[in-house]
């Protein structure tokens, strides 16, 4: 049942040195606010999963959080590169980590059979690709009513997940509208999870088949209005494109992301409880 | 090259004219999203515009800096998640054309998104595959728009991100559930099919203006040209004026946040 | 992309002798005006498939449409048996029946298999049940990951699907709104496919993730006011609870159920284009 | 028996408070809807039901007569689709209690809603599987509620449409990822718990004023009582009276159209 938390408090709880973590959003609702946290609280070890690491990523690797990452994107859109990722896999800086590299479809199905509580996911991929060359926990299988030759990953089973939505009801229940990504596979794939919304309300007031996550599959849900900024929260406010261009040059030098980082983040306390 | 368009305009709406209308078209970010989007506004208005973030049936009145602006969204049909988008739509058959950029493209049409260099070792670590390794085998047939440069066009790429023919063109050969792949690849010199028998990328027409030198130039294996050459035909005005406006309207979106 | 035809001409288009037809919608929605439709045009040894095969197919197995169901489930929900389902199987009138039986697990996920492209279904189902031992489409495969031994089955495509939802707009884009079930995935699943509709509207009129098929998923889209009854078309008209309970005694008796038949099916011509 | 309440309504309280608070539960129609129901009304508000129709954390004012009644949808707290629900609810172990009814049951507690008599040539043919086989497995563990009789207890289910503790109770055993199965029986007259050890029905409470007797008059095979019976508690006048309400307004809206 989820319990209403600070993100500071959330974050303590659930985000232990060395867990698996994924923070997920597809270009939307992605969760910053909670990512800085963690990046505050200098978390150590991690093995980030995401599919497209984006900005939020690029950070956590730069501040030295991650030993590990999985994923399937790593650009930042429509700019190019993130330069904190490079710099870690091509020189080692903070430290070198590991990375385990997917299509998006493989991803996308794996967080899908983590949901549906499966240890893998089958699905028409990988056909020709080098990837499985580099990733040994790409296989395949044969159909045994075809004969087809499938291609087989594991699910992905984080131990925490942390999303960010619009709105949660006092019961913790969540509301996600608009580009809503592999949010809600992420969240019920993960032993734990924490969800950042904009605000608390009364009632969700949505239509029957909304993509509301019950809070009885939450552990924590915590208030972060303005949480996903520079990214952007459908109904609430737009994507900063600016930002993300912005960050090209911030992100290429090592002493420019280190200030960013002073002053951006571990200079701005989160909120306590 | 005229001056009422330049080459990479040229490449735009060659591109866009690909598209036949009604077509379903799964759009990758950049120079394919401009071309589905010119074909759109111009002679496809029924193209079926698909992202990878599950917007839908899109119509976008900026072009998205991202492959999930919340634009994609707001004009979409509806928007699915991620998992759906895959199985069902990419996976599921339901798309007609995908339509790719790459930074390196070899003379089978495979694609390489991941790296120069060798993988435990990168020169220059790239975004990855992204959505684009399913889409080249799941969806119809494939469409390939990029600037043409030997360091983009080469031999044999470093890595086979995304299949087109395979390292020695027969990838595909006896596979079932399978697209026809790469049918064409829209530069701003020329445009390249497949030959029907080998797969080797071969020019079948060239751009107003274009030498065979400048290609052959441009190109990081001895290219090969069909026996009848066509030339491209050129961007009308209509087109023209439709992508500058979509340019610039795009430009001053972008910048204002 | 959708074309509007009468429900007698996409019928009469897209339903062969022979063929392999779901007619889906989860008590909700239950295309009942073009199940009718197939009886009136007396189609011939159908395989039909439906999760829960309600009033509708005890109808066209009685009126001998049907030489083959798989099911998962069988009765007159609340009430107790499909009398002419069971008179099929029990006594073979009239015509005997074959049936592949299932779990409603299994066919969801192979329906959702069928919508997804993949020759088969993976889930952990049939775990000590004697199904598999009659249902030779069952089968295990071994996890390459972890060693756990999984039920497989084959994804269903039919070749024509059929659903009813409550509207479309000019263009055929249909939304489907309350309880879903599999009727997306019936028809992303089938080769063709046809959706009644409440009605044809300008404009949807809904929200950024709704249930909508797009038109060009969908070989034809008839309007069929009403076309669910005795089922029930959320927002339009409530499910006639009084119909299931009166159909038990017209389906136990072979008398009873053709007079109903003559009267409430053949008698009404549908309406043609 | 009791003036104050009747069989049935004894068995539906003692099924209801088996119940806790906070439960996530799957319910089966008919008896485990009413149970289930009672004791969201009543201890258990927070009690978490959801139906196979895909109706999550529904707070029906009247039973369903159907699994998915307009009621369910209308009164959830959303409604997702039928394979979502097998897959990300069921199967993704997100449920406490699986609450069924049945046909046949056997010691073992194996169910059989499939068929009487022989499967290729049955004598009687039931409804089948539905929801119920892969619940049994998947969920925390299995509640199970039908009025005792020596034609629905029997010493071997004609076919297990749904495991119970198998054939000879072993079935669970080393079997990863499955759950606890049943862990109770609530009858009219009694309620039973498979034996720690060898998993046999047992009975473990006999309903005020039920005797041994008739307990062993009801069931097919020789049934055991555990060491330590206890007597049922018996319904308090509050539950008695929101349970009458309930199938009152039950009754009046299914007569309605």
């Amino acid at each position: 049942m989820a319990e209403f938390l600070s993100l500071h408090d959330a974050v303590s709880r659930y985000v232990a040195d060395g867990a698996t973590v994924a923070m997920e959003g597809f270009t939307h609702l992605i969760p910053f606010a909670a990512g800085h946290e963690v990046i505050r609280q200098k978390k150590r070890d991690l093995t980030l999963i995401r599919m497209t690491p984006d900005l939020i990523y690029d950070q956590l690797i730069g501040a030295g959080c991650a030993k590990k990452l999985i994923f399937s994107w790593g650009g930042n859109p429509g700019v190019g590169s993130l330069h904190r990722l490079r710099d870690a896999v091509e020189h080692g800086w903070p430290n070198s980590i590991e990375i385990l590299e997917h299509s998006h479809a493989a991803m996308a199905c794996a967080f899908e059979a983590g949901a549906a509580g499966l240890p893998l996911a089958i699905l028409r991929g990988y056909i020709g690709s080098d990837l499985p060359k580099v990733n040994d926990q790409i296989k395949f299988i044969d159909c045994p009513f075809t004969g087809e030759r499938l291609a087989a990953v594991p699910s992905i089973r984080p131990d925490v997940s942390i999303v960010h939505a619009q709105k949660a009801d006092r019961h913790g229940n969540v509301l996600v509208e608009g580009i809503v990504g592999v949010q809600k596979e992420a969240v019920m794939a993960a032993r734990h999870s924490i969800v950042t919304v904009e605000e608390v309300v009364d009632d969700l007031d949505t239509h029957p088949n909304a993509c509301v996550i019950p809070g009885w599959v939450i552990d924590a849900v915590a208030e972060a209005p303005g949480g996903a900024k520079p990214s952007y929260t459908h109904g609430y406010y737009p994507r900063s494109n600016k930002f993300y261009k912005d960050w090209d040059p911030i992100a290429r030098d090592r002493e420019a992301f280190s200030a960013w980082l002073d002053e951006n983040v571990y200079a701005n306390e989160g909120a306590k409880a | 090259m005229s001056e009422r368009y330049s080459a990479s305009e040229m490449m735009t709406v060659t591109a866009s004219r690909a598209l036949a209308n009604g077509n379903t078209c799964f759009v990758g970010i950049g120079l394919p999203s401009e071309a589905a989007n010119l074909a759109r506004l111009t002679h496809a208005p029924d193209v079926v515009l698909i992202y990878e973030s599950g917007t839908l049936q899109t119509r976008p009145d900026v072009l998205p800096l991202s492959i999930g602006d919340g634009e994609l969204c707001e004009t979409a049909l509806t928007t699915v998640s991620v998992p759906e988008m895959f199985r069902y739509w990419v996976q599921g058959g339901q798309i007609d054309v995908g339509f790719l950029g790459a930074a390196q493209v070899d003379k089978y049409a495979n694609l390489n998104t991941t790296l120069i260099g060798d993988y435990d070792n990168p020169k220059v670590r790239l975004p990855g595959g992204g959505g684009a390794p399913e889409m080249a085998t799941c969806t119809g047939e494939i469409f390939i728009t990029l600037k043409h440069s030997k360091r983009t066009f080469v031999d044999e790429v470093d890595f086979v991100t995304t299949v087109g023919f395979g390292r020695d063109g027969t990838a595909r050969d006896n596979v079932p559930n399978i697209g026809k792949g790469p049918t064409r690849i829209i530069t701003d010199l020329c445009v390249m099919q497949p030959d029907a028998d080998t797969k080797e990328l071969t020019v079948t027409s060239l751009h107003p203006g274009v030498t065979r030198e400048q290609v052959i130039e441009a190109t990081g294996w001895e290219i090969r040209f069909a026996d009848d050459i066509d030339e491209t035909p050129v961007p009308d005005d209509h087109e023209l004026e439709v992508l500058r406006e979509l340019k610039a309207r795009t430009e001053r979106h972008h910048s204002e946040a």
